[in-house]
């Protein structure tokens, strides 16, 4: 009697599997390939998911040339470079270039640069290649960084910058600018589609990898990049990020969300 | 330690044949699981007609 | 009808025979809808590496939304990456096929598009494709509906379906939200 | 039940009060997405509460209960020691151990990836060792299962394993089949990423491997309240169970087309082919096939006690039945929920028509309806059915009343939570969402069915304190003079069983086929992410800055 459970179990199985493999493999392929002109044998192998494609739909053909807002791509390479850097040489090289405006530890007083004292490395890696292949323009950086490799690059961000970015002043955390600017930071608003700032911002937010450190920036720098993101003339964000954001704030909301970051 | 098969309290025991009572089993079974079974399929079958065709191709 | 356990299999046996009907019925409708409705989970298993989507010629910024190419496939591609589609908002037109190309150069996400069958993931690493018609004009939400991180409640699009009168390509073939 | 008593209440204490935890947060979830405003209102804390609701519920609550139910039905069924206790307490244990270090690293916010933990979003290591542990943990389980079983039938040639037994070790050996997936994603992929050996993952093959555990998993938290449906209730309504052997095949069909199934939870992703869902879909719609024999089994089972009890015509019987027992009260509830919970999850495995519901509430209403409602409101049931046989405490008329008011509210919020969320689902209602924007038209008129869904939240908050509250009433010592609990009686057939097929008493036949289903159903679907990986995608961490 238990052959018949071995016989029946196992006709079972290769039934249901038959039955599902013809129509799914053969069937439906075929059928739906010829209503949109494909032939059979690219619809079998695209069901089968040996052939890119959709077996039911010709995919549509593409007429365009990359127009990219950065040249940065954060591959395994880039990672490796910047886990690599050397700082000694980029302590060199800021000695060169960088510490009449931002100082040895990159703690400049001049409100209008910006701080990068324990910035993250990869917002700093980012920045200074964005201005070095013209993604972003700046009359004082763009000279300055036009002559660097890849190399001294990751090298200078790695001087000034940290792996696990923290606060740029530890000591300072933000003031208080408003229930409705810190609702913005922490909530964001679905009304206009607007992100909490917090959710890329904050230090454990698993947001993009080039997202700086804000809190203890300079307000007045703060506020001027968010301007130049609303207005365009800064477009080095990837896939509009931060313009998308930056377009939906409204200047007070600028004004006070940089006061609240700097802590001034 | 037993484990499984006494027989006092509640549980009727069964004599050899069937008692009359059990004579219609599984009848009232199969009306309920069929109607439940059946509704089933109607409503399977009303969103099918009613929301899933009328919203599309899709794929 | 119980009496012995003969009959108690053979009772059950035809039960399993209705159920089974039943099941063939839902199967055979689901097989209909996909053979003549064209009604299938959309999947094309096109890969692409998410790390240098950006600079890809298909997915560059200025390409993105909704455009009729050479061939006069309405194309409506969108990008979907941490907390925001770009476009935000695309042009599609009703009563013609339009075909959705999504990628994502973070993070899984995923889109639903409200009143429709529209559905996918959009995973790193593939290009998701659907195709479909929107029988009804209108403004529809486009949200995604795959955790991406503390900002996936905030992530939500528009689709603003248009009769196929006012659905004016420009020279390009290109529609968007703001010249409508 | 003499020697696991303490055993026994270890786990199951520990899965019942990791529930009432985990279901606090879950009010609260339904309060923030609300339009009311609630406190503690932002996303760190409503994705570190959806991750802790997530990973109490489907991991915790379920894992603990099935392996103390399996210790206890080891125990009674069999009729003799569980072999190994000492591994039993080492598991138990590392289990506790691995949900305290994943609760405290999630409570941490360390963790916020939800329970389905998809990279590239990646969470703090210890969170998934903790995993690692729980699943650990219930591997010793089911080989002590596995052991016992095959002890017994050493000792007792030629006999029937007694169904509780069968079932208990069918849904260990579905388990091991299963983790398989999940073991795998997270010990070369996961945990990989998130100690920083690997700056990539390579999602489309963490999600395939995680699907692979998906389906299957459910099945193993359902298999439970299903071996209540044949061995309890049958007997706490009076009567006999109709079919052994259809049960013992239930259980068969169970093992063999839950595992090949789980592409259907990624009908949408686009790293898979037409072809493979298909044949998913195939066998998603053979996996219907146990329950609809389960619905009719336990229905005629209840007839034959209906009638017994001297119900007559064609549904005199239901009328007839102790409806006071809370067993018997719990499987009608159970079976009148898991009417719509089924009906929705046709509506999902149907190829195209997921497209219409994918990753809305209408898939939130459908597992809290089936596994929250149904097989939930079963666990209940079972407790209040062996408590007493573990604490020698006897229910008095008091404890059932109190445990009928708590199934019964149980039952009424869960239909009134879920409902609305089905309908809301079919309206475009996505997922995993803290705030919605209630003054856009299209949203706006979502608000009242939200409130409607809270309500039946709180419902069940209710239910679920009360019924910590009643399990603690049956702690309370036995009234002097009052009869001890009688041991603990299952179902027996209608027909004693005579000649029950090898394929029927062991599952060397069933591993087989499993093999061949799972080789043809995700032999290539996983094969192609070794043949050619998928473009990978860089880690994100959210247990510490990127």
């Amino acid at each position: 009697m238990d052959r018949k459970w071995r016989v029946w179990g196992t006709l079972g199985v290769l039934a249901a599997l038959a039955v599902g493999g013809l129509l799914g493999f053969i069937v439906l392929p075929v059928v739906q390939g010829r209503a949109a002109g494909i032939d059979a044998f690219t619809a079998i192998c695209r069901a089968v998911g040996i052939l890119p494609g959709s077996p039911a739909r010709p995919t549509p053909p593409y007429h365009a040339e990359p127009q990219p807002v950065t040249k940065v791509a954060w591959t395994t390479a880039t990672f490796e470079e910047l886990y690599r850097a050397d700082r000694a040489n980029g302590a060199r090289l800021a000695g060169e270039r960088c510490i009449s405006c931002h100082t040895l530890e990159g703690n400049t007083p001049d409100p209008t640069i910006p701080r990068n004292i324990g910035q993250s490395v990869f917002a700093l890696y980012k920045q200074l290649h964005d201005f070095r292949s013209g993604s972003r323009v700046n009359e004082t950086m763009s000279p300055l960084v036009k002559d660097l490799d890849d190399k001294q690059i990751a090298d200078l961000a790695a001087y000034y910058g940290r792996l696990f970015r923290g606060a740029i002043d530890p000591d300072v955390s933000g003031r208080y600018a408003g229930i409705d600017i810190q609702n913005i930071v922490s909530n964001g608003d679905v009304a206009r589609g607007l992100p909490p700032c917090s959710a890329c911002h904050a230090t454990r937010a698993g947001g993009p990898i080039e997202t700086p450190t804000l809190t203890g920036q300079y307000a007045q720098y703060l506020e001027a990049q968010l301007k130049a993101f609303a207005s365009g003339a800064r477009h080095n964000d990837i896939y509009h990020r931060m313009r998308s954001v930056a377009a939906k704030l409204t200047s007070n909301e600028i004004r006070l969300l940089a006061i609240q970051y700097s802590g001034e | 330690m037993d484990s499984t098969h006494n027989t006092e309290s509640r549980r009727v025991d069964l004599d050899p044949q069937q008692p009359l009572a059990l004579r219609e089993v599984p009848s009232g079974a199969v009306a309920l699981g069929g109607i439940a079974v059946l509704l089933l399929l109607i409503a399977w079958i009303l969103i099918y007609l009613l929301i899933y065709l009328p919203r599309g191709m899709i794929g | 009808m119980a009496a012995t356990e003969h009959e108690v299999v053979r009772s059950e046996l035809r039960w399993a025979a209705a159920v089974s009907v039943f099941v063939v019925i839902i199967f055979g409708l689901t097989l209909f809808a996909a053979l003549a409705l064209h009604r299938n989970p959309p999947s094309n298993l096109e890969r692409i590496d998410p790390k240098t989507l950006h600079l890809t010629g298909e997915f560059t910024e200025p390409n993105l939304g909704t455009r009729v190419e050479q061939n006069g496939q309405v194309t409506t591609r969108i990008v979907a990456t941490q907390f925001a589609f770009i476009p935000p908002c695309v042009v599609v037109p009703a009563d013609r096929e339009v075909t959705l190309r999504l990628a994502s150069p973070d993070m899984i996400h995923g889109i639903l598009v409200s009143g429709t069958n529209v559905n996918t993931m959009v995973v790193p690493g593939y290009v998701s494709q659907v195709h479909t018609v929107f029988r009804t004009t209108g403004n529809l939400l486009m949200p995604c509906h795959e955790f991406c991180g503390l900002g996936h409640s905030q992530m939500l699009a528009r689709v603003h379906v248009v009769p196929a009168q006012d659905f004016r390509p420009d020279a390009e073939g290109r529609v968007s939200c703001e010249a409508q | 039940m003499k020697h696991n008593r303490n055993l026994v209440l270890a786990h199951l204490w520990l899965a019942f009060a990791v529930f009432a935890i985990a279901a606090v947060f879950g009010v609260w979830l339904m309060w923030v997405r609300s339009p009311l405003h609630a406190p503690y209102e932002n996303p760190q804390n409503y994705f570190r509460s959806v991750t802790l609701h997530g990973v109490s519920m489907a991991y915790v609550l379920t894992t603990f209960f099935a392996m103390g139910f399996g210790y206890f039905v080891a125990e009674t069924a069999l009729g003799r020691d569980i072999p190994g206790i000492r591994w039993a307490w080492a598991a138990f244990v590392a289990g506790a151990i691995g949900a305290v270090m994943a609760a405290l690293t999630v409570l941490a916010g360390d963790a916020s990836v939800l329970y389905t933990f998809y990279p590239p979003l990646t969470a703090s290591p210890l969170f998934y060792i903790g995993l690692v542990l729980v699943v650990g943990g219930s591997w010793v389980w089911c080989t002590i299962m596995i052991v016992a079983m095959t002890q017994w039938k050493r000792a007792n040639p030629g006999l029937a394993v007694p169904l509780a037994m069968f079932a208990t070790v069918a849904n260990a050996i579905m388990w091991l089949w299963t983790t398989v997936g999940v073991a795998a994603e997270l010990l070369f992929q996961v945990i990989p990423a998130a100690l920083g050996w690997t700056d990539t993952v390579d999602v489309g093959m963490s999600r395939t491997l995680f699907s692979w555990t998906l389906h299957a998993i459910v099945y193993f938290w359902l298999l439970p309240a299903y071996i209540a449906f044949y061995t309890m209730a049958p007997e706490a309504a009076g009567g006999r169970l109709y079919s052994d052997t259809m049960g013992r095949l239930t259980f068969v069909l169970f093992l063999l087309y839950s595992l090949p199934v789980g592409l259907h939870h990624l009908f949408m992703d686009p790293e898979h082919s037409t072809g493979f869902k298909f044949v998913q879909t195939a066998l998603t719609a053979l996996v219907t096939v146990p329950t609809l024999l389960t619905v009719f089994t336990i229905t005629a089972s209840f007839e034959v006690a209906g009638r017994l009890n001297g119900g007559t015509g064609l549904f005199g019987w239901l009328r007839a039945l102790p409806w006071r027992q809370p067993m018997v009260l719990a499987t009608g509830l159970a079976f009148f929920m898991l009417w719509f919970g089924g009906g929705g999850g046709l509506i999902n495995m149907s190829y195209g028509m997921n497209a219409m519901i994918h990753n809305t509430s209408w898939v939130t209403a459908h597992f809290h309806l089936i596994f929250g409602g149904t097989v939930v409101i079963m666990y209940f049931a079972i407790a209040y059915q062996i408590w007493p046989q573990l604490t020698g405490r006897v229910a008095d008329a008091d404890d059932l009343a109190q445990q009928r008011w708590q199934l019964w509210l149980w039952a009424v919020g869960m239909m009134v939570m879920t409902l609305p969320w089905h309908w809301l689902g079919l309206e475009g209602q996505w997922r995993r969402v803290a705030h919605f924007d209630y003054d856009d038209p299209l949203i706006a008129w979502w608000a009242s069915w939200v409130d409607l869904s809270l309500l039946g939240g709180v419902i069940l908050l209710i239910s679920a304190s009360l019924f910590i509250v009643n399990l603690a009433r049956l702690h309370a010592r036995q009234p002097a003079g009052r009869a001890g609990p009688q041991p603990l009686r299952y179902a027996v057939p209608l027909h004693p069983i005579t000649r029950l097929p090898a394929a029927l008493n062991g599952f060397a036949l069933w591993n087989v086929l499993v093999l061949v289903l799972m080789a043809a159903a995700y032999g290539w679907p996983v094969g192609q992410f070794i043949a050619q990986p998928s473009p990978a995608a860089i880690v994100h961490h959210v247990d510490r800055p990127s």
